[in-house]
């Protein structure tokens, strides 16, 4: 079933980590309480007295509220309380926008007030003492409703006929920009052959956390503060956007996750739900706890960003050079925009893909439609740009009759142009991608590719080899928000993390991320033992995000491939500090320098004399419990605080140029898949993933990400597809209907590495966790290729389930009208 | 998750059973619960009374008869089925039966309650038609036996009426028979299913293109003929997210002449 | 005379050697019975549909997914979760396995999937790689695509597991 | 979801006519039908309980004529409201003359809405085929009583 090569890497960096823990797959430390059933996730967690949030969601894609009757509700057995649009709308401010106008206008509460504009969308909650019985009285809440029309395609969104969502903007259109670098005139004059691909379209998904949104949420009448208990995994952002709404400053917020069953992006945007939890618990007098369930989940949160790119040139010479390109990209955002129109410029981390051309314009426009919010997921908003460059890799190689690899290798920014300033002035920080192409082939076997076609061909069979090659840009500069908006004062990042030697030696680090499985716990612990020469055993790291330990910045969370660099930054930073610290104070005691003194072995000791040693027990105690007669101007406190804080400068907003990621870890992806002619069904047969994300701190992790990564890559390029009806209904709002990948879905796979240390990061590393798209565009090409045969359709879906490989088997002709190819 | 209000009863006799069902009009028989009570969970059906069938040892058991013909208690869930000697000897049984959603469904799931279910896109309902099976409807007054071909009324809806319990299903002897479907990935909801055996003239049941199994009787065993002849059933398949209807009806005739060419390996 | 019809029932269980009685609702599904009202929560729920298989217990030495049962059809049987799989903190072959292979991220479908591991195990104790697939074709993994699942479970059998 | 077809009648067109918007008559042919409100004559109420194998589908339909031209045209307005489930149905028929009956032209237009309108896609339209149907049966025997009547 599976076949794991890990081929010996192919540059190593010595580096000054990598004696210790570091580099090494040290077990976990979260796997002993999650493998007994021992973790706290969101919905486990009880208080005495609490009551069931349940949401009375519209029917309606569109629809006016006439009326909300509570009444019924509220007689019912076991009913403690509801909410309402209305009162909401009473109780707080609309959630900031992100977006300059018109989408700045837009009014969003945290429930529908007047209109409802997706299905699913919470119009009223209910509250009561058992979940049956909200479930139950929900139904008895009376919503009068006037249907709208419906406005569910992108590409209607701005026709006159359409409905307009939000009036108070005035149109569909809620954000559009203009990118241009280079001389595109310039390159279409040079290039030999001009590509044109009139539609590209990135399917609507989400990477479908297994465990769905939820809180728990007590008020302080006392403080005025409220204590959630959340799965949300940007608490930072949450706040930004709660704080205001509900008219309190953020330390009224005190945000607590432990375990989170998965996130992948999608548990970033549920502030509106938190929002009402809170009014409830406050309206209430008692904890309230929400769990949404996998409908609710598919219904109304953090679809993918939707996108299509329109009327797409490409300037190219006869051997396959791409000069540039130039295309519109329509960006579909779902009813609301809860962190659009942020994917807006989220994709320019990414510009060029990972190829030298330099002309480039892409005008982007972003539409709302009546369909569940986007919100990021995966590889956000990078993912669907690097779709449609490998789509035109493959497309252009084919219709110039050029070999697919050939064409990649060509164009590839080299390992000598690194660092590599990008055409938008984004820094490429390291990496050899035609050496993990090389080794992607390799491991996948392309050799016998023509073999392996022929013996295919003989059982009746079509094969076809793909590759799909990203980038997953990590540590955003928020300064790229005021490409969106000017007026915005975010920029730069930060992470926090606290270290401290307590009482009788222990360790304990405290983060402020949120981690879903990225194992911040160990790789942590890793970095910490190694830089104070104890045992990873002796370090504690506390399990969860609590907005009270203080560990917290503006951009804390987990999310946009950073804790290797952010988070691992925070940490090594206030180690540094700790460490130091212990030195001061074992110099003190010892009566020597600190520059005498080493960290090794649990103890502060004398490099020259080891035996003259304290247990770090002693320095904790010493601090902390017995502590007459130091110095006074002894400034230790063995609690060490470090923000992160990377090295940006805002971009510059008018040429829309500036770097705005810190580290670019690179994929490179190899698919063969075998497809029956007769129905259009297929199977993946053999999967080659090469990952380089710099220096791996545990490289079990890092292979446990790129896995996990790949196959929601290769469930998006085959099943899942969030699709509405015109109405607006969801025709998958379940895992019956949403297929993602079970275990006899899964390829044989084998991966690969490369450590190209990044310049840019303290230990070489790079973030990483996102590049699995690159699965979605390995699949795309190997059908392409499976299908040259058969009337050389153009896949033009990045979702391609059996209906549309058959449809381009018996119908190649109309996909190829997409493309046409003029000879200059 | 969080079902409505729903009275239960576990009887432990057939005859309760029925008296039970004949009381309360709003009753609903529970065999495994593997798709009713998914059902309940999303509100969409509210049965006011489950009559648990679990007690009732009459209901269970697979038995082999001299002739030859295969008596399944409709309780018998598809591991049971799956791992029966005696069902051995209608091998296409537990072969189907291994393909139905997963483990923990196969070990609690039953074959009447996937027939009862009558869901468009289950197995069961294709296959017992073209096998010929006969199912035995137990009520208040005498049994009676209906030819699976008449059992399948519409969705969710079968000759089983108020009142009534499916007691057993007999499957007659033979071995040449095919089952072929394209799920969705390798183990999901069916798109298009079919049936065929070849025990006395081809007889195919499509899957998943209407209500009910639709039966189709081909002259030949050879694949232009029965693809002829699912072409003339003139199927008005259901388009959805997974299929068009065109494309529901294409893949018909592949799997429908799939079913045939191994029940004629078998036949052999 | 036929049984009466109830909304509500005493049942009794035991779960993971310990007997539990308790009043319970009819419509109450087992997997809230275990999470709420006994406060185990280390079974988890993952869909509305019976899908993902992270509610997986073995019941009365049977496979199944707790959300597609009602708590009453529970009464009297004996219940295994994924917190009864430790002994006095030891982990059981199969849950190490999971963590010398990194067969978990997130954690979340971890309990559904070691009960299914389990299961397997017991009645089959040399699985082939097509047999560990179909034994966790129902519990759905979102983080680790399987692969590392497929080895761990490869590895508790007591095979050997290409690196 | 459209659903569209033709039907033929033994009975002269104002005998058809007759049954079409004889509100009784009507409540015959609709499956479930618990009660049926005539609020005046060109808006109805019914409360219908949808008899499918696995429970009952629930919902309140408020039907409206919307246009009429005697006799051979009418249309209608179906709103539907249950749990889990909102139905918009717009129908029209046209009768005409056929070899010394009728025939009725039909044509409908359903829209589910809210839970059950997306989770059960696949379910969905072999059910309203197989409702229509029935209702076009059921209407066949009304046709015929009201002619022996």
């Amino acid at each position: 079933m599976t076949e794991t090569t890990v081929t010996e890497p192919l540059v190593v960096e010595e580096t000054e980590t990598r004696r210790g823990y570091a580099g090494r797959s040290v077990p976990r430390k979260e796997d002993q309480r999650l493998l007994q059933g021992e973790g706290v996730f969101v919905d486990d967690v009880k208080r005495h007295n609490m009551g069931f949030v349940h949401f009375v969601r519209s029917p309606y894609a569109h629809a006016k509220i006439r009326s909300v009757d509570v009444s019924k509700a509220l007689e019912h057995p076991g009913v403690l309380g509801t909410l309402t649009g209305e009162e909401a709308a009473l109780l707080t401010d609309p959630f900031f926008q992100i977006s300059s106008p018109p989408g700045a206008h837009l009014r969003d509460f945290c429930l529908a007030v007047g209109k409802a504009r997706f299905a699913g969308e919470p119009v009223a909650a209910v509250v009561a003492t058992t979940r049956e019985t909200a479930r139950d009285a929900a139904e008895l809440v009376e919503v009068e409703y006037e249907p709208l029309a419906a406005v569910t395609d992108a590409r209607r969104a701005l026709d006159d006929e359409s409905p307009v969502l939000h009036d108070e903007a005035g149109t569909n259109l809620t954000w559009e920009g203009v990118y241009e670098w280079g001389d595109l005139d310039a390159a279409f004059a040079e290039a030999d052959r001009v590509v044109k691909i009139s539609e590209l379209h990135v399917d609507r998904f989400n990477s479908t956390p297994l465990e769905c949104n939820g809180a728990l949420v007590e008020y302080n009448r006392g403080t005025g503060q409220w204590t959630i208990i959340t799965n949300n995994q940007f608490p930072g952002f949450a706040a930004i956007m709660m704080g205001p709404a509900m008219r309190v400053g953020l330390d009224k917020l005190r945000f607590v996750t432990q375990d989170i069953g998965g996130g992948f992006g999608n548990k970033i945007t549920s502030h509106p739900q938190l929002v009402a939890c809170c009014l409830l618990a406050r309206k209430l007098k008692r904890p309230v706890q929400w769990t949404e369930w996998r409908t609710d989940f598919h219904l109304s949160m953090s679809h993918g960003n939707e996108r299509w790119f329109e009327d797409t040139e490409v300037a190219v010479k006869e051997d396959g050079t791409l000069l540039g390109f130039r295309t519109t990209a329509l960006d579909d955002a779902g009813a609301w925009l809860r962190y659009e129109p942020l994917g807006g410029v989220i994709w320019a981390q990414v510009t060029p893909g990972m190829y030298r051309w330099r002309n480039i314009r892409l005008d982007f426009k972003q539409v709302v439609t009546n369909k569940a919010p986007c919100s990021p997921n995966r590889g956000y908003s990078r993912m669907q740009h690097l779709w449609f460059t490998e789509r035109i890799i493959d497309i252009v190689a084919h219709e110039l009759e050029l070999d697919p690899v050939e064409v990649r290798k060509r164009n590839y920014i080299r390992a000598e142009d690194m660092p590599y300033e990008t055409p938008n002035g984004c820094v490429y920080d390291s990496g050899d991608y035609a050496q993990m192409l090389d080794t992607a082939l390799e491991l996948v076997g392309y050799d016998e590719l023509e073999t392996r076609r022929a013996d295919a061909e003989a059982r009746g069979r079509l094969l076809g080899l793909g590759i799909g090659s990203t980038l997953d840009s990590g540590t955003n500069n928020f300064g790229q928000s005021r490409l969106i908006n000017p007026e915005l004062q975010f920029s730069g990042n930060n992470e926090v993390a606290t270290v401290k030697l307590d009482i009788f030696g222990e360790i304990v680090v405290t983060l402020g991320t949120t981690p879903q499985g990225q194992s911040h716990e160990t790789t942590a612990a890793q970095v910490v033992a190694d830089m104070l020469g104890c045992s990873i055993d002796d370090v504690n790291v506390r399990a969860g995000h609590d907005s009270y330990w203080n560990s917290h910045a503006g951009f804390s969370g987990t999310y946009a491939s950073q804790f290797a660099v952010t988070g691992l930054g925070a940490v090594r930073g206030a180690t540094e500090l700790l460490a130091g610290e212990m030195k001061k104070l074992a110099s003190v005691v010892l009566g020597c320098s600190p520059d005498d003194i080493e960290l090794a072995e649990g103890q502060a000791r004398m490099k020259a004399n080891p035996e003259a040693a304290l247990p770090f027990m002693a320095l904790g105690a010493i601090i902390n419990a017995n502590n007459a007669g130091l110095p006074e101007d002894l400034d230790v406190t063995l609690n060490c605080r470090y923000v992160y804080r990377p090295p940006f400068q805002p971009p510059d907003v008018e040429r829309k140029f500036g770097n705005l990621t810190l580290t670019y870890a690179a994929q490179v992806h190899a698919a063969i898949v075998e497809v029956d002619p007769e129905t259009g069904v297929y199977e993946i047969v053999d999967y080659a993933a090469v990952d380089d994300c710099g220096v791996r701190i545990n490289p079990q992790v890092v292979e446990g990400q790129v896995m996990g990564a790949t196959a929601q890559a290769i469930g998006a390029a085959t099943h899942e597809t969030f699709t509405y009806d015109e109405d607006g209904n969801l025709l998958t709002p379940n895992f019956y209907d949403y297929h993602v990948p079970h275990a006899l879905d899964m390829p044989p796979l084998r991966t690969g590495y490369l450590e190209s240390a990044s310049p840019f990061t303290s230990m070489g590393t790079k973030g990483m966790g996102e590049g699995g798209g690159a699965g979605i565009h390995a699949v795309c090409a190997a059908l392409q290729d499976a299908l040259r045969e058969s009337g050389n359709p153009i896949v033009y879906d990045s979702c391609n389930p059996y209906h549309r490989v058959w449809e381009l088997l018996s119908d190649p002709e109309s996909s190829r009208q997409r493309v046409n190819v003029e000879s200059r | 998750m969080l079902l409505s209000e729903v009275g239960y009863v576990r009887p432990e006799t057939l005859e309760q059973a029925l008296e039970v069902l004949a009381e309360h009009l709003g009753a609903r028989a529970l065999a495994g619960g593997q798709t009713l009570i998914n059902v309940m969970k999303a509100r969409a059906a509210s049965p006011e009374v489950l009559v648990d069938l679990g007690g009732i040892p009459e209901l269970k058991g697979i038995e082999l008869g001299a002739d030859g013909t295969l008596e399944l208690g409709p309780m018998t869930t598809y591991s049971e089925l799956i791992a029966s000697a005696e069902a051995r000897a209608r091998p296409i049984l537990g072969e189907v039966c291994a393909q139905i959603a997963d483990v923990q469904v196969r070990n609690r799931g039953t074959v009447g309650g996937n027939v009862c279910a009558s869901d468009p896109t289950n197995h069961l309902p294709p296959l017992l038609t073209a096998l010929g099976a006969e199912l035995t409807v137990a009520g208040s007054g005498a049994e009676r036996s209906v030819p699976a071909s008449e059992f399948f009324l519409g969705v969710y809806m079968t000759a089983v009426g108020p009142g009534e319990l499916l007691t057993k299903i007999s499957i007659p002897p033979g071995r040449a028979d095919g089952f072929a479907s394209v799920p969705i990935g390798v183990d999901g909801t069916c798109i298009v299913n079919a049936a065929a055996s070849l025990n006395g003239g081809a007889r195919i049941a499509l899957g998943c293109v209407g209500a009910v199994p639709v039966v189709v009787e081909p002259e030949s065993t050879e694949a232009d003929a029965v693809r002829g002849a699912v072409r003339d059933a003139g199927l008005e398949p259901p388009s959805d997210v997974h299929a068009s209807a065109d494309y529901r009806r294409h893949l018909a005739e592949v799997v429908a002449a799939r079913a045939v060419q191994q029940a004629s390996e078998r036949a052999a | 005379m036929a049984a009466p019809v109830v909304t509500s029932q005493t049942i009794r269980v035991e779960v993971d050697g310990t007997t539990y009685e308790r009043e319970v609702e009819t419509r109450r599904l087992l997997v809230h019975f275990l999470r709420d009202d006994l406060d185990l929560t280390g079974t988890h729920i993952g869909c509305d549909t019976g899908n993902c298989g992270a509610c997986s217990v073995i019941v009365d030495g049977t496979l199944l997914k707790s959300c597609m049962l009602l708590a009453v059809q529970a009464d009297g049987c004996s219940i295994e979760t994924v917190e009864g799989l430790a002994e006095d903190g030891q982990l059981s072959e199969v849950q190490q396995a999971f963590a010398d292979h990194h067969g978990l991220q997130c954690g979340y479908c971890t309990p559904g999937m070691l009960m299914s591991a389990t299961a397997l195990l017991r009645g089959n104790p040399n699985p082939s790689d097509e047999e560990i697939a179909r034994a966790i074709q129902g519990n759905i993994c979102r983080c680790t695509g399987y692969w590392n699942i497929f080895k761990a479970i490869k590895a508790a059998s007591g095979q050997e597991v290409p690196e | 979801m459209k659903v569209a077809g033709e039907r033929g009648f033994e009975a002269p067109r104002e005998a058809v006519w007759r049954v079409l918007n004889d509100p009784a008559a009507m409540a015959a042919t609709m499956p479930g039908v618990e009660s049926f409100d005539v609020h005046d004559d060109r808006h109805w109420r019914a409360n219908v309980k949808i008899p499918l194998g696995l429970g009952t589908l629930g919902m309140t339909m408020d039907l409206e004529k919307t246009e009429e031209r005697e006799p051979d045209f009418a249309s209608l307005a179906i709103k539907g409201n249950g749990v889990g489930a909102i139905m918009n149905m717009t129908t029209a028929f046209n009768l005409s003359d056929q070899d010394g009956g009728t025939k009725m032209d039909w044509e409908a237009e359903v829209r589910i809405a809210g839970p059950v309108g997306s989770m059960g896609q696949r379910v969905l339209q072999p059910i309203v085929n197989q409702q229509v149907q029935q209702v076009l049966t059921a209407l066949e025997e009304q046709v015929r009583k009201a002619q022996a009547g």
